[in-house]
């Protein structure tokens, strides 16, 4: 690991230059052959793994050659400036991408070993299994029972109305809103205080039964005591999901997630335990991005 | 866990097929729709424009008119209104007798000279009054043709009807095939059309006078509309106060931007005629009653149009220290303008088409000459349309046609002008 | 002095005081603009206002009463016998006075000729004083509002005062025009419902007003049954209802997500041609193309179908509203924030449950107001049912028939020759009051939703 | 403002109090890993067992590595938690206390290991007493010391923190009486410096669990009592006033 | 100040079970008699004074008894949850508040001791001695140029071109902003970055040389490192201006201000040292909420 | 990851840049103030300069406040800032130096004091040769190891952490040196027992340093190489390969 870092040295010094200020959609063209993340890109048995991934906009390209695997059970934050490409990687992973229609994608994505990329792949059984979560929370305009429900219902899960209770129940509880709600379940979801509503969102994500939630930017709309609570539920929700989670908020990836990611203008710079990323990164780049020393 | 997930998901695939063979039904009725409103539009196109479009030509006939000096007098004598007097029809009937020698029978004689338009007197006169050095020669002119013959000649005739269900006995129609062999009879760029007021002879009925009505009314709804359309909404939206009173003016503009035409029109004909006294049938009223009827569409297009100025905008201007007047029109209108024009170009390109109120003024009129101010009685582009589409002559349908023909073009040009302004001046916050 | 020429010489005069206004705020404070209270060009518009807002109201109050106190003095010089006439005949002496002055015909009664030539006289000066007066009272202005400016004056509180109540007499125009529907109907239609009873005409089954302006039939006031109007125009609605929303919703849906980018730049512009179409057109699209071709396959099928049945009325009308009702739905289906739609997706919907569950749901109400709004405006709807209804007023069902609406009732009875105290004319009235009734409850019922709608995510 | 309470819990995060709960408990179980340590060392001395001297001079690593964990842990809450006000002060008292601690420990080492050595030479009896008397009085002080940290009691703190003093004087007097020995049998010289040595650790002892009460105090008040010699203040709050005077 | 703390512990603990679960729009109406704030209410010679300020909207009470003082050249923080009154007092400042209708403001609020709550007040010149910077950057969309020389131009503050250039000039080389756009005065203000755009709002407002500047959540649009820059903006500034600064993010006021206050439900609960408030704050709701131990 | 550079400026915050340079001038000051105690009271004790030695003992209250002032600073800019990664390594760092350095304070003070009741006595011209020695290498150590801070060069700390071996057995050889002459002459034993508590704090001088020297290597590298034994390797690298394998 030291010498890969010692290799990078010289590009991230040269790729600092290049960082333009404050203008997140000047992207460096320059295409550097042979980059490599620093850290751990590979994990054992990964849940996802993204292999070379490239994505344009058009003519544009946002994400230069990413590899990452992300390993069942874990929360992994993915942060960077913005305009860095976070949230189109997160999009990849369950094909939110192709609702652009100027997106293409290229590389391998494979979810549990399977390529999620080929055209002929159906997104509806994808999506069910990669669950997202957005940035600001998007409740149906229908009643919390049905917010809930809608997941279920549209995918057949439940034979009869007991189960369906059961599943929304079920799902609430997980994501910590059940006390809260309880006694108004048919009351619209919008009438909710906007942590509520995110956790709402998050309860309607949980009730597909999901493999891996994305989570963009989930709290950047809410104040710090709803999104201190979201943490917290985050963390409960890793024993049982992955959670891939980009946030803006260092502090925040710091609290939440195990594996930390670290993108600059489109590429992956840095992966590593998030422990290891806040107190002693490898990488300059990331060093000066978490300690404010960019630009 | 794993088994629970797999379980999930195996539901999740039974139910695909059914759920993506609903998906294409609906995404097939989506496009019947969209396929329905088009193809009817293009099937009135079609047919508006295929009946229309023969309009722009007539038929003519050309004759070898000797101008006497026994009919107009010689060029020296006679007065320019002796001359406007004499009697050209006797030129012209003189004309056509020496081209048909065959004919002698009094109901021959009036059968031929039927073949031309009545109008065609006019056009001989106009022509000899612009041009006195012409008398005593013999010239050759083409001249308007009788609608039943244009009709003919333009195939709406069928030939092959027993004599009795025509209007053109076989007699005319050998007449008719013997100047078409000669090259005298022919359909010709319909000059008249274009330059003249209504007339009750189809082959003599313009668009002119309805046209230049339309555009006298417009302008008094512009001038009228316009600004208190704008200064309205502005007002409503950046001054009023919540109040009992700025409730029921939005209640009320939301409301008169829905009330039917028609009544607009009672309230012209009750208000501005019968109790303010203003002409029947003027521009100027029909100017007004429209901008009446446009005034709500102005003020809500404009009021959603500054609504879309950001409050940020607002804020900020006010945080600078402007005041609210200030931030309006330095800021908020600016930025509102392209909005409100497409909204006040609509809104006219509307009042351009509307007819009901005009019928209720009196507008539907038949008026002949083309009207020289607001005050004069005129007609409007889409009550002459209503008028031709009325009138029995099957030669009107096509002007009717070729009216709406030049009435859409005009709403095109309207509309074309709107989604100019749109694009020259969106903005994205 | 012409008033388009006095006009002019105001602008100036109040472009001038601008200037002067402008000039001497800024002398006042040694040309610092920092010790100014306001803006120099407030102090200038200040002035500017002085100058023209006394002129110009003398102007309108001039020219408002001008007549008729030109009249009442030349009324007055006029023989005794004029004085003594009864008020009809005054009207037509002085339509006649009038006309006289005016050139137009010449009068045989020499007073009649002596006060026109008096009326033009006085009327030129009359025309001249105003003038005079006008300019004085500008200069006037002008001065006191060069005299009042001082550095620390708030001219622009006083001329945004002055703005403000420029936009709020605007905005009240509406309110007058309001008004001025209701009284201009509703005193005709009280005077219809004196001959005759309100319930006859709400209730009542046959509607032929021909009969009542028959000459030997005076007394007999026809009957006034609007039943059949009003089936005929809820029939005609219907059938443009049953026409227009699902062609229209559906259109809207698929335009706004299926649609790739290529068509739909043609598709919409194509369907906004639609809603930009006269609807004189309409009418005579309907009358000329659409009827006979109803007729003519209804023959073949063996069915008997009236040459101005209220299905071609319908039917065209439909197409006319599909439009309205489609870029309706396309604004409130584009206001449903892509966050929903991203939400389902999410989920594993597809695109039409997407649609079906999501964005419908969340549209609905302001759909459902697009559609009361089409109805309101089928009701309303005169130029096609004009051309393309018939005028027969059969009370029927049956869509092949011929049915007459009440905007073809008022059309008829008012166009041509009014004789205005006849039940036949007052009868349009009483019909337009009705048909203002009907629209305005069904546009308030669909404002409401509309708005409530818009609340949701705002 | 004296009895401003702090809790260490009911923050929105549950993982944050678990963390902060975590660190706390990995104080004080290097808090009794020491003490027993200290304990030993002194059974060590008493007892003649230089078996137990050595095994004490052995375990000090685990100290060792308790006090790097402790560390690390801190600084990773430092870098996600980035805490403030009470679990700030908090969190920079840890990294405090298990300095003082891991020296406690590494005195204790020294005391195993003289113990070892002095475990050779003959067993004065009388003598050791004053030295366990110190011992229990240190090893008391230092166990309040780390009850304060637990109960964040900064009273009790400032109890323990007055009682240096005496320590001191204790350690003084024993040294008086060592050189008085030593003067008396120079013979004596070589094992008796090594009781000094063992003396001297005590009193190092004392003053680091005094340490640790000054930093209590600051945990619990915010205000920084060391260095101004709180022994001749009868409570807290004279010494909290004298500071605000001072500001 | 001990007593003072003394005093106020039964209350807040009142207070803090009376929290609302996340809901920001409801608001105990409690009228507790004898509330106090605890810290330095008071400065020497303030700019801003204000005392017993409340503040409805409609019926509703936002803003209870707040009274405060602004020194002159200081950064003062106002945090407290969302809800809680912040913007609303901000508002009042410069009267924004003037421009929604239903809101009331009571009490006396002083600028260099004039009162500027009568009716009769003008706006104008008050909102140009204390300028506002908002939320979201709001340039007008006008070029650079017109966005900075606006406020000047609708003073009256330049005898001619010349002296408005140089203030322009002088304005966006105080905001930190003149190096980045000298070259492109004359382009939308609108094609700015985030970053950007907010130092050019803190450029407008500086053009009229105001004496104070009024911030709410001027960085809650922005990024990490557009954030950075503007609080480093802001520590220049307050050498000439007194800043007032809204802000959701404790660390942000611990960062950028010298003072800080704390409102909860419309209370201000305590103002002092901003290095005091985060390291050792009196309050018990204080340092609840700045330890993110709330509800 | 031998050459990894930390370097405390170009934050986008200007004042973050000035708050840390302040902290490291500040702890640089405190360096500075603690050499020159040291440096006086040895002067002191070889001088036999009792006023010297008094003042030393006096001034230590200027160290104390430093070490007050910088743990202040420290503790804001962790609630301000909320550093990670390097700055928060270095924030920690300036904590536990401070307290080292606080400590090398005290020990000089211990020194001034003992050189002044040492002054009465007579001055033995070549005893305090070795005591001189003894000093100079010390305050070489401290010096380097603040040079080391100061630089944050970790090779240089890890140099001067090695030497630590050397002061431990030059003080082993003075303490024997002592015993043998208080066992020559017991009446010096009391003020050869002063000299031996001046040996015993130049030693826990040297130990502080190694201690400031193991900070600044974890401040470079992220690692903490505390309590293991680095004067048994050649190199740093070799240290941290040692580390990685541990890990
Ligand atoms: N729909 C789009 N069309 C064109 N370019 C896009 C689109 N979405 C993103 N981009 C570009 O792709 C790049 C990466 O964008 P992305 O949204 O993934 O960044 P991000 O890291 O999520 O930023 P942020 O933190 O601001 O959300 C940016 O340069 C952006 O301008
Ligand atoms: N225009 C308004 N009409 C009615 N109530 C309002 C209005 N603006 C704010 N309020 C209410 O006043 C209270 C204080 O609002 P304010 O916006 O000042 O809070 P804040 O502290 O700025 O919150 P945030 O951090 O979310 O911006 C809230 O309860 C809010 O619901
Ligand atoms: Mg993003
Ligand atoms: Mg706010
Ligand atoms: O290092 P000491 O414990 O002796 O100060």
């Amino acid at each position: 690991m030291a010498g890969t870092v010692h290799d990078m040295m010289d590009e991230s010094s040269a790729a600092t230059e290049a960082v333009p200020d404050e203008r997140p959609g000047v992207m460096a063209v320059e295409e550097e052959k042979g980059f490599q993340t620093v850290g751990q890109v590979e994990v054992e048995s990964p849940r996802i793994s993204v292999r070379n991934c490239n994505v344009w906009y058009a003519d544009k390209q946002a994400i230069f050659d990413v590899s990452l695997d992300i390993a069942a059970n874990e929360v992994i934050a993915m942060i960077g400036p913005s305009g860095c490409g976070k949230s189109t990687f997160l999009r990849c992973l369950n094909r939110m991408n192709d609702t652009i229609e100027i997106c293409r994608v290229s590389g391998q994505i494979l979810l549990d070993g399977e390529d999620i990329q080929g055209k002929d792949v159906d997104v509806v059984p994808l999506r069910a299994r990669v669950g997202m979560v957005f940035q600001k929370p998007n409740p149906f305009p229908k009643s919390i029972y049905d917010n809930v429900a809608y997941g279920p219902k549209i995918h057949g899960l439940c034979r009869n109305k007991t189960e369906l209770d059961e599943m929304v129940h079920q799902s609430l509880v997980k994501a910590g809103l059940w006390e809260e709600v309880k006694d108004r379940l048919d009351q619209p979801g919008t009438g909710l205080s906007g942590g509520q509503q995110q956790r709402l969102c998050i309860a309607r994500a949980i009730a597909v039964d999901p493999e891996v939630i994305l989570m963009d930017e989930p709290c950047s709309a809410l104040d710090p005591i709803a999104t201190a609570r979201i943490e917290d539920l985050i963390d409960e929700l890793r024993h049982k999901y992955t959670i891939c989670i980009v946030t803006h908020s260092m502090q925040q990836a710091a609290r939440v997630s195990q594996r930390t990611a670290y993108f600059h203008l489109g590429r992956l710079i840095e992966v590593d335990q998030t422990d290891q990323i806040f107190t002693n990164p490898a990488h300059k780049l990331t060093e000066d991005y978490i300690t404010g020393r960019f630009g | 866990m794993s088994d629970k997930s797999n379980k999930t998901i195996d539901i999740v695939h039974a139910g695909l097929a059914r759920r993506h063979r609903k998906e294409r039904w609906f995404r097939r009725m989506g496009v019947a729709a969209l396929s329905v409103g088009i193809l009817f539009l293009l099937f009135l196109f079609v047919t508006i424009f295929g009946n229309g479009w023969s309009a722009f030509q007539h038929a003519q006939v050309r004759l070898q008119i000797e101008l006497s000096t026994s009919v107009l007098g010689s060029p020296e004598t006679t007065s320019n209104d002796e001359l406007r007097r004499a009697d050209y029809g006797r030129l012209i009937r003189d004309a056509l007798l020496d081209y048909f020698p065959e004919v002698d029978s009094r109901r021959e004689r009036r059968a031929v000279s039927g073949l031309v338009s009545s109008g065609a007197v006019y056009q001989l006169r106009d022509m000899v009054v612009s041009r006195p050095q012409l008398i005593g020669e013999v010239i050759d002119v083409w001249l308007v043709a009788d609608d039943e013959v244009d009709m003919l000649v333009k195939g709406y005739i069928d030939r092959t009807l027993d004599e009795s269900e025509r209007r053109i006995s076989n007699e005319e129609l050998g007449w008719i095939d013997k100047l078409v062999a000669d090259g005298r009879l022919d359909l010709r760029l319909n000059r008249t059309f274009l330059v003249s007021g209504d007339s009750r002879d189809p082959e003599m009925a313009g668009i002119l006078g309805a046209a230049t009505g339309s555009l006298l009314a417009l302008v008094v709804t512009m001038v009228l509309a316009f600004p208190i359309g704008v200064a309205a909404a502005v007002y409503l939206e950046e001054f009023a106060p919540r109040s009992r009173l700025t409730d029921l003016i939005e209640v009320n503009i939301n409301n008169l931007a829905a009330v039917p035409s028609i009544v607009f029109g009672l309230l012209g004909l009750a208000v501005l005629i019968n109790f303010v006294g203003m002409p029947r049938s003027a521009p100027v009223v029909g100017g007004v009653v429209l901008a009446l009827m446009t005034l709500p569409t102005i003020i809500i297009a404009s009021r959603a149009s500054l609504q879309s100025v950001p409050p940020s905008i607002r804020e900020a201007a006010l945080g600078m220290g402007a005041s609210r007047t200030q931030a309006v029109t330095h800021h908020v209108l600016p930025l509102a303008m392209p909005g409100v024009l497409t909204g006040a170009i609509l809104g006219m390109a509307r009042a351009l088409g509307e007819t009901a109120p005009l019928l209720m003024i009196g507008m539907v009129a038949f008026v002949v000459d083309i009207p020289g101010g607001f005050s004069d009685p005129s007609t409007a582009l889409p009550v002459q349309i209503f008028l031709w589409a009325d009138s029995p002559e099957r030669a009107f349908v096509e002007k009717t046609s070729a009216a709406i023909m030049v009435l859409l073009v005009f709403l095109l040009l309207m509309n074309l002008l709107a989604v100019y302004l749109r694009r020259k001046f969106e903005r994205r916050w | 002095m012409q008033t388009g020429t006095l006009l002019i010489v105001l602008a100036t005069l109040a472009a001038l005081t601008y200037v002067g206004g402008r000039a001497r705020a800024l002398a006042l404070v040694a040309g610092n603009p920092r010790q100014l209270y306001s803006l120099p060009v407030h102090y200038g518009v200040l002035a500017a206002l002085w100058a023209s807002l006394p002129a110009v109201a003398l102007l309108l109050g001039w020219t408002g009463l001008e007549d008729r106190i030109v009249m009442g003095k030349v009324w007055t010089e006029l023989p005794a016998q004029y004085q003594a006439m009864t008020s009809d005949e005054r009207d037509l002496a002085r339509a006649e006075l009038l006309n006289v002055a005016a050139g137009v015909a010449p009068s045989s009664d020499p007073a009649i000729t002596d006060g026109a030539a008096r009326l033009v006289e006085m009327k030129a000066r009359s025309k001249q004083l105003r003038g005079l007066l006008a300019l004085a009272v500008g200069l006037l202005g002008a001065a006191i509002g060069i005299m009042v400016l001082r550095p620390n004056l708030s001219a622009r509180t006083r001329v945004e005062t002055v703005f403000r109540f420029f936009l709020m007499a605007c905005a009240s125009i509406a309110i007058l025009t309001t008004v001025g529907i209701v009284l201009s109907v509703l005193f005709e239609a009280l005077r219809f419902f004196q001959s005759v009873p309100i319930t006859e005409f709400l209730f009542g089954l046959e509607w032929s007003p021909q009969t009542a302006i028959r000459a030997d039939q005076v007394g007999s006031s026809g009957s006034f049954g609007a039943v059949p109007l009003f089936v005929g125009t809820l029939l005609i609605s219907l059938i443009a209802m049953l026409v227009a929303v699902p062609i229209g919703l559906m259109s809207a849906i698929y335009l706004s997500e299926y649609a790739a980018p290529g068509v739909r730049s043609v598709a919409k512009p194509l369907l906004e041609v639609l809603a930009g179409i006269p609807t004189v057109v309409y009418g005579f699209f309907a009358a000329l193309t659409v009827a006979p071709m109803l007729r003519e396959w209804g023959s073949v099928l063996g069915l008997d179908v009236a040459s101005e049945s209220a299905l071609a009325a319908g039917l065209v009308m439909g197409v006319m509203i599909i439009p309205f009702i489609s870029s309706l739905s396309d604004d409130v289906i584009n206001a449903v924030p892509q966050a929903m739609r991203d939400g389902a997706f999410a989920l594993g919907a597809t695109q039409s449950e997407t649609v079906r569950n999501v964005v419908i749901p969340a549209a609905l109400p302001g759909i459902v107001g697009g559609v009361l709004l089409g109805m309101s405006r089928a009701v309303g709807e005169t130029m096609i049912v004009v051309m393309a209804a018939g005028l027969a007023a059969n009370l029927t069902l049956n869509p092949l028939e011929s049915v007459t609406t009440i905007t073809v009732q008022i059309v008829t009875l008012l166009v041509g020759d009014q004789e205005f105290d006849s039940p036949k004319t007052l009868a349009a009235f009483a019909l337009g009051l009705m048909l203002f009734v009907v629209t305005l409850i069904l546009n308030i019922i669909a404002l409401r939703i509309v708005r409530r709608y818009r609340e949701i995510y705002e | 403002m004296a009895d401003k309470k702090i809790e260490f819990s009911h923050h929105i995060s549950r993982q944050f109090d678990q963390e902060l709960e975590e660190v706390r408990t990995n104080v004080l179980k290097m808090g009794g890993l020491v003490e027993q340590q200290l304990d030993l060392a002194m059974k060590a001395l008493t007892q003649g067992d230089s078996d137990l001297g050595e095994q004490v001079a052995r375990d000090d690593y685990k100290v060792n590595s308790l006090e790097v964990a402790i560390d690390e842990e801190c600084s990773r809450i430092l870098a996600k938690r980035s805490p403030t006000a009470s679990d700030l002060r908090f969190v920079v008292t840890v990294i405090k206390t298990i300095t003082d601690l891991e020296r406690i420990g590494d005195e204790a080492e020294k005391i195993g290991y003289l113990a070892a050595g002095l475990a050779m030479a003959k067993q004065p009896k009388n003598r050791y007493r004053e030295i366990r008397n110190l011992g229990s009085h240190v090893k008391q002080m230092v166990h309040s010391s780390l009850n304060a940290f637990a109960r964040l009691d900064a009273d009790e703190a400032f109890e323990v923190a007055k009682r240096d003093v005496e320590v001191d004087e204790h350690y003084e007097s024993i040294l008086r009486q060592l050189i008085t020995f030593m003067m008396e049998d120079p013979r004596t010289i070589r094992p008796l410096l090594s009781v000094m040595w063992v003396a001297r650790a005590l009193e190092r002892i004392g003053d680091h669990a005094k340490n640790i009460c000054e930093y209590v105090i600051y945990l619990a008040h915010g205000k920084d009592v060391r260095h101004i010699g709180m022994q001749s203040h009868a409570s807290l709050a004279e010494v909290e006033r004298k500071l605000d005077e001072l500001d």
